[in-house]
């Protein structure tokens, strides 16, 4: 099975990144850009078939080590 | 908007006092709405307030002629240091912020105490850290954590750090059961400027605007100050909104536009918002004028939609200023904050009413008397108690210690403990060398920077820095931990070739509400105290963290000395290392103290890390013997007879020798090794072995001369009334130490394995 | 001579080349604003270190697009010399006026040290005062120095003689554990076909001194000024005494 | 409209944090996990109602900078 995980800044944490390509977005002439958040992205195989299984540890995975979760959200889709 | 009403309870989750109730009543002459006690809240907080400190600050030698601007006065002190130049340095905590989110905690401290250095006018030129954390030997689920959080602080004040273009050039790392789960991180900076840009914190000019410089506000590290004056509990990981995320790319920006500001005289008073932010910087500013200050809040930049007066008032967002600009300039300051591109806004201005007034969209929200405010929290006088433990470490003996029958073994582990162990695997992850200042990079006694004052080959100015403290000392006797904790900073100042200058200290410490701890607090001040009064060193500023426990209990008392010598001429720059094949090995200082009854294993690296005892007395220490002995060997040095200087400390005579053997790095993975050939053995008889080797007795250098100077320089230290003698000579590929009878030797090799790789093996492991 | 430094928000070397360039080698310097667009006549532009933009999404990524890069293209298209040192090679990398791309450090750290660094050849207006395969004992100071370039282009910096430096053991040595992040072959600075743009990860102005610690990295700056004053080649023996 | 951009790195590109991640979570008991790749992921804010263009310019910025091809790859998608 493969996993993909998302993380991303949470809302009330500052995203200097995000402000930083938004600002050179605009000053490349795109004008129609908003907000940006820049985040992880993660491909993870797992060698299992029980998704129950895999979810649970994904959800631990995530909270433990993949994110950090005083300033990051997470979420993930198994995929097999 | 509904706020809440002030009830009892609402009271105390403030950490306000009954009493201190009353006190903001009477201020006020009434009760204080919701976000005026939230503004009291923060600043008599311990953080800001220093109510339970102060009485023992008063106590350190502030003054003296090279102090251009006194410790307490502005956000740091100014130390005069010749020809119309000045450096401004100050040590800060982020302990309990680091705890939670070690990266970001560590990078906002960094933040922080750079800020403090360039609102004071001065470019920040050099940071150090001192750290403390639980063992991160072995592989278990709290050495785990541990090594986390180490990695994650090292990682966040290099991120900070090295992206700002501040070189970190020293520091220090201790390891110890206390520190785990309440990590300790103390970032110091130094920053250099004239003496005539001294800027300063105060909103002079009635009329003038006040400007707020930087990102937009959000809810982000509400109530830090607040947080930090709490003791960590299971639930502190909860208080993650306390969290802040720096943005060092920004700060950048600020440094450089408010350095280009103060260029011009278009800005009368500066002040950062670190601890309590807005609330913090409005009622100082206006209390050091003896003005007012009147803001809107609705004219503040905010991040978050639906943020309240509270809120707004309280955030502790990184990289903010407050700028009190002279009236009619403004257009030249928003050029200058314009070209950096830069966020700011006008919002408010300096009144005569000496009340700080907040409003929001025109309605007042807080009208509070801005001095009493700033400086009018009580003040208390805590109750001191000796620590009923004294009881159990007084009792051991040194005859409990077995006595050490093979040397062989315990040195290549003393050098592979990680408090002993060379911290490469942390200073490497600095830029240490931005800036080209760097003359000393870690890995010696002492930093060394050049200043630049001066384009080549004229004359420069150089400076050397250090941090210093061993807790364990002050656990057994904070009186003399504090005092060696100077000593040893003046020391390896000494060592590095510079004379004492001043000093900054950062008070980490338990909660000061318990008499022991109190006592702790105290005794340390008094060490501290006597050790600057013997080497003119004032203080020029610190920090004070308290609360520092975990449910395990109080951390080792850790008053850490960041201090700062000054080097007359390149010439006196001196390094640790052995440097000449055939060179004379000389000991200045007693190998062995007889005054100590525990002769310098009594809290020692060896007793801690071979027999796992923190018990006895701390090493004896005479101050008035210290300063001979340092006086002595700058005079040496300033002679040009010394070719390399090592203190002794953690883990002794034996280690000492084996890092002036192994610690000179030219290149990655090019150690410079050589070896030495010691004879101890004069001193060998009816002393304990273990004493001799690894006793960590204070007052001793380890100098190398050329082997044709080496009998004056002996003369010259015995006529100063140092002890001292040839105890070897420098040369083979072995440490060879010779006691009486028995003999060990060591291959370079083995030992620089050993001590410079340590770390790395324990973090990646 | 006449040197321009650039400065993006963010760089943090810009003061140290300056230094370097002005008052150690009393040359002409001075800075360019990243929103400057007309520069000037200038001999020598220097791309300096820092974490321009905050090194935010890659490095250089952002600094590229300063208005400054455009005059920069133009004055390398001129056959004028550029340079960039550590956060410059990885701009002149994303303008594409250098091939290839700087990666993470492998160990995924910042690694501040000082290397051996090996120079592979005389033939480039930045290396033409060396002597054959000097070695200099330089700094560096970075997150992200590991060069990166598929196969063809490696095969073409061979060719072409583009690799100007690479790192080293203390014998002058090519060895995995020399590289204090991982380059492909232990690269460390290139230059483009037309040899008038060079990157380099090692800091020359962080050992332009003897109180520093080293002065090797000077031969990079003499290369510059022999170029420069048009002495293409310097003969062996009366360099053998020098830096 | 909302894209969502992923920013991989290419398959020749070494991928050490990737690498890091996977031995990170083998010793932290987690057997299962194979393969581990970390890229970024970006979500950008866009105020227009044309898909079409918004497609065109997020190829655009993708291309020019958000990713550098000489060693990523990219894909997005457009939500409304
Ligand atoms: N946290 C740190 N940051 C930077 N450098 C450090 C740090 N810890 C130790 N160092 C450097 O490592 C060297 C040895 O430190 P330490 O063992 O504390 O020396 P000493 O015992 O002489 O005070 C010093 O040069 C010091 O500056
Ligand atoms: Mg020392």
């Amino acid at each position: 099975m493969k996993a993909k995980i998302y993380v991303t800044p949470k809302k009330a944490v500052l995203d200097p990144q995000g402000k930083a390509v938004a600002n050179a977005l605009h000053s490349l002439g795109y004008a129609a850009v908003g907000d940006v958040h820049i985040g992880k992205y993660m491909e993870i195989e797992l060698k299992t078939t029980d998704p129950a299984a895999a979810r649970k540890q994904l959800e631990e995975m995530c909270h433990r080590i993949l994110s950090n979760p005083v300033i990051e959200d997470y979420r993930f889709e198994l995929e097999s | 908007m509904i706020e809440p009403n002030i009830t009892p309870e609402l009271i105390a989750d403030h950490g306000i006092t009954p009493e201190e109730f009353e006190r903001i009543k009477g201020i006020l002459g009434r009760e204080p709405n919701f976000t005026e006690l939230g503004i009291f809240s923060v600043m008599w907080s311990e953080h800001c307030s220093y109510k339970n400190s102060k009485p023992v600050l008063r106590t350190f030698p502030t003054k003296g002629p090279q102090i251009l601007v006194g410790a307490g006065e502005e956000n740091a002190g100014v130390t005069d240091i010749g020809d119309g130049w000045a450096i401004s340095f100050k040590i800060e905590s982020h302990n309990h912020p680091s705890a939670v989110e070690p990266f970001q905690g560590a990078a906002t401290g960094v933040g922080g105490i750079l800020r403090d250095i360039f609102t004071m006018g001065a470019r920040p030129i050099l940071c150090m850290n001192s750290l403390r954390f639980g063992p991160i030997d072995g592989n278990d689920e709290a050495a785990r954590r541990n090594k986390r959080l180490f990695a994650g602080v090292v990682g966040g004040i290099a991120h900070y750090g090295n992206c700002v273009g501040v070189p970190t050039v020293g520091g220090e790392v201790y390891f110890d059961e206390s520190y785990e789960g309440n990590p300790l991180l103390n970032a110091m900076c130094l920053g250099l400027l004239r003496h005539e840009q001294i800027a300063r914190g105060a909103a002079k000019g009635v009329g003038n605007p006040v400007f707020y410089v930087g990102p937009a506000t959000g809810r982000d590290g509400l109530a830090g100050a607040a947080f930090a004056s709490r003791e960590l509990t299971e639930e502190s990981h909860e208080d993650r909104p306390a969290v802040q995320v720096g943005d060092p790319f920004m700060e950048k920006l600020v440094l450089e536009a408010v350095l280009e500001l103060l260029q011009t005289d278009a800005v009368v008073g500066i002040q950062d918002m670190g601890a309590a932010g807005l609330t913090c910087s409005t009622c100082e500013t206006a209390s050091r004028a003896g003005t007012g200050i009147e803001i809107d809040l609705a004219k503040v930049p905010q991040r978050e939609p639906g943020m309240t007066p509270y809120e707004i008032m309280l955030s502790e967002s990184q990289e903010r200023m407050l700028v009190i600009v002279q009236k009619g300039r403004e257009a030249e300051v928003q050029r200058i904050l314009d070209k950096w591109d830069l966020p700011w806004a006008e919002i408010g201005f300096v009144t005569d009413t000496g009340l700080m007034r907040v409003k929001n969209h025109g309605q007042v929200v807080a009208e509070i008397p801005a001095a009493k405010l700033a400086n009018d929290a009580p003040v208390y006088y805590r109750e001191s108690k000796e620590p009923s433990y004294f009881a159990k470490t007084r009792a051991w003996k040194l005859s409990d210690l077995p006595s050490l029958t093979d040397p062989q073994k315990v040195l290549p582990e003393l050098l592979a403990s990680p408090t002993v162990a060379s911290k490469n695997w942390v200073y490497r992850q600095y830029d240490h060398m931005v800036q080209t200042r760097t003359v000393v990079c870690p890995g010696s006694d002492a930093a060394v920077v050049r200043l630049k004052l001066a384009p080549p080959p004229a004359k420069d100015r150089y400076l050397a820095i250090t941090t210093d403290c061993n807790g364990a000392y002050c656990y057994l006797d904070p009186y003399t931990g504090g005092a060696i904790a100077v000593a040893e900073a003046a020391r390896n100042i000494v060592c590095s070739g510079g004379r004492p200058l001043a000093v900054t200290d950062n008070l980490n410490f338990g909660n000061p509400m318990k008499p022991e701890i109190f006592f702790q607090v105290r005794e340390a001040a008094r060490g501290i105290t006597a050790g600057c009064n013997t080497f003119g060193t004032p203080v020029t500023g610190g920090n004070v963290s308290f609360y520092n426990e975990s449910p395990a209990g109080a951390i080792d008392p850790t008053p850490v000395i960041g201090m700062v010598g000054l080097i007359d001429d390149i010439a006196h720059i001196t390094t640790q290392w052995f440097k000449n094949h055939g060179d004379a090995i000389i000991l200045a200082g007693n190998a062995v103290d007889a005054a100590d009854p525990y002769l310098g294993l009594g809290g020692s690296e060896y007793a801690k890390r071979l027999h796992h005892i923190k018990a006895g007395l701390p090493p004896h220490l005479d101050l008035a013997t210290e300063k001979k002995l340092q006086d002595a060997v700058l005079a040496l040095i300033r002679d040009g007879k010394i070719k390399s200087a090592h203190d002794c400390s953690e883990g002794g005579l034996a280690v000492a020798l084996a890092e002036c053997c192994i610690s000179r790095h030219p290149a990655r993975n090019t150690p410079a090794l050589i070896g030495a050939r010691v004879d101890l053995s004069a001193f060998a008889n009816g002393t304990r072995l273990d004493a001799l080797l690894f006793g960590e007795a204070q007052s001793r250098i380890v100098l190398s001369v050329a082997q044709e100077s080496a009998d004056a320089v002996v003369a010259q230290l015995q006529a100063a009334g140092v002890p001292a003698a040839v105890i070897g000579a420098v040369g083979g590929d072995a440490l060879e130490i010779r006691t009486g009878a028995s003999a060990c030797k060591w291959s370079v090799n083995e030992l620089y394995d050993a001590w410079w790789y340590s770390i790395t093996r324990k973090m990646e492991s | 001579m006449k040197f321009g430094i650039i400065q993006f928000p963010g760089s943090n070397c810009d003061l140290d080349k300056l230094w370097v360039l002005q008052d150690v080698f009393k040359q002409e310097a001075r800075y360019l604003w990243h929103k400057d667009t007309d520069i000037g006549d200038l001999d020598c532009i220097v791309v300096p270190g820092g974490f321009s933009y905050g090194d935010y999404l890659r490095t250089g990524a952002i600094a590229r697009f300063s208005p400054v890069m455009k005059a920069v293209a133009d004055h390398a298209a001129k056959g004028k010399l550029v340079i960039g040192i550590c956060n410059g090679f990885q701009i002149l990398c994303e303008a594409g006026l250098l091939p290839g791309a700087l990666l993470r450090n492998r160990s995924l750290q910042f690694r501040c040290e000082h290397v051996y660094v090996r120079i592979e050849t005389q033939k480039s207006p930045f290396t033409c005062a060396a002597r054959t395969h000097e070695i200099m004992r330089i700094p560096v100071a970075h997150g992200e120095g590991c060069y990166f370039a598929d196969p063809s282009t490696i095969a073409e910096l061979k060719k072409n003689d583009q690799i100007l430096f690479r790192y080293v053991d203390a014998s002058g040595k090519v060895v995995d554990t020399a590289s204090p992040n991982g380059s492909i072959e232990n690269i460390a600075g290139v230059c483009n076909k037309a040899r008038n743009v060079c990157g380099m990860m090692p800091h020359p102005e962080r050992a332009s001194e003897e109180v520093l610690g080293s002065a090797d990295g000077r031969v990079v700056w003499e290369s510059i000024l022999n170029h420069l004053r048009g002495v293409e080649s310097v003969p062996e023996s009366v360099l053998a005494g020098g830096h």
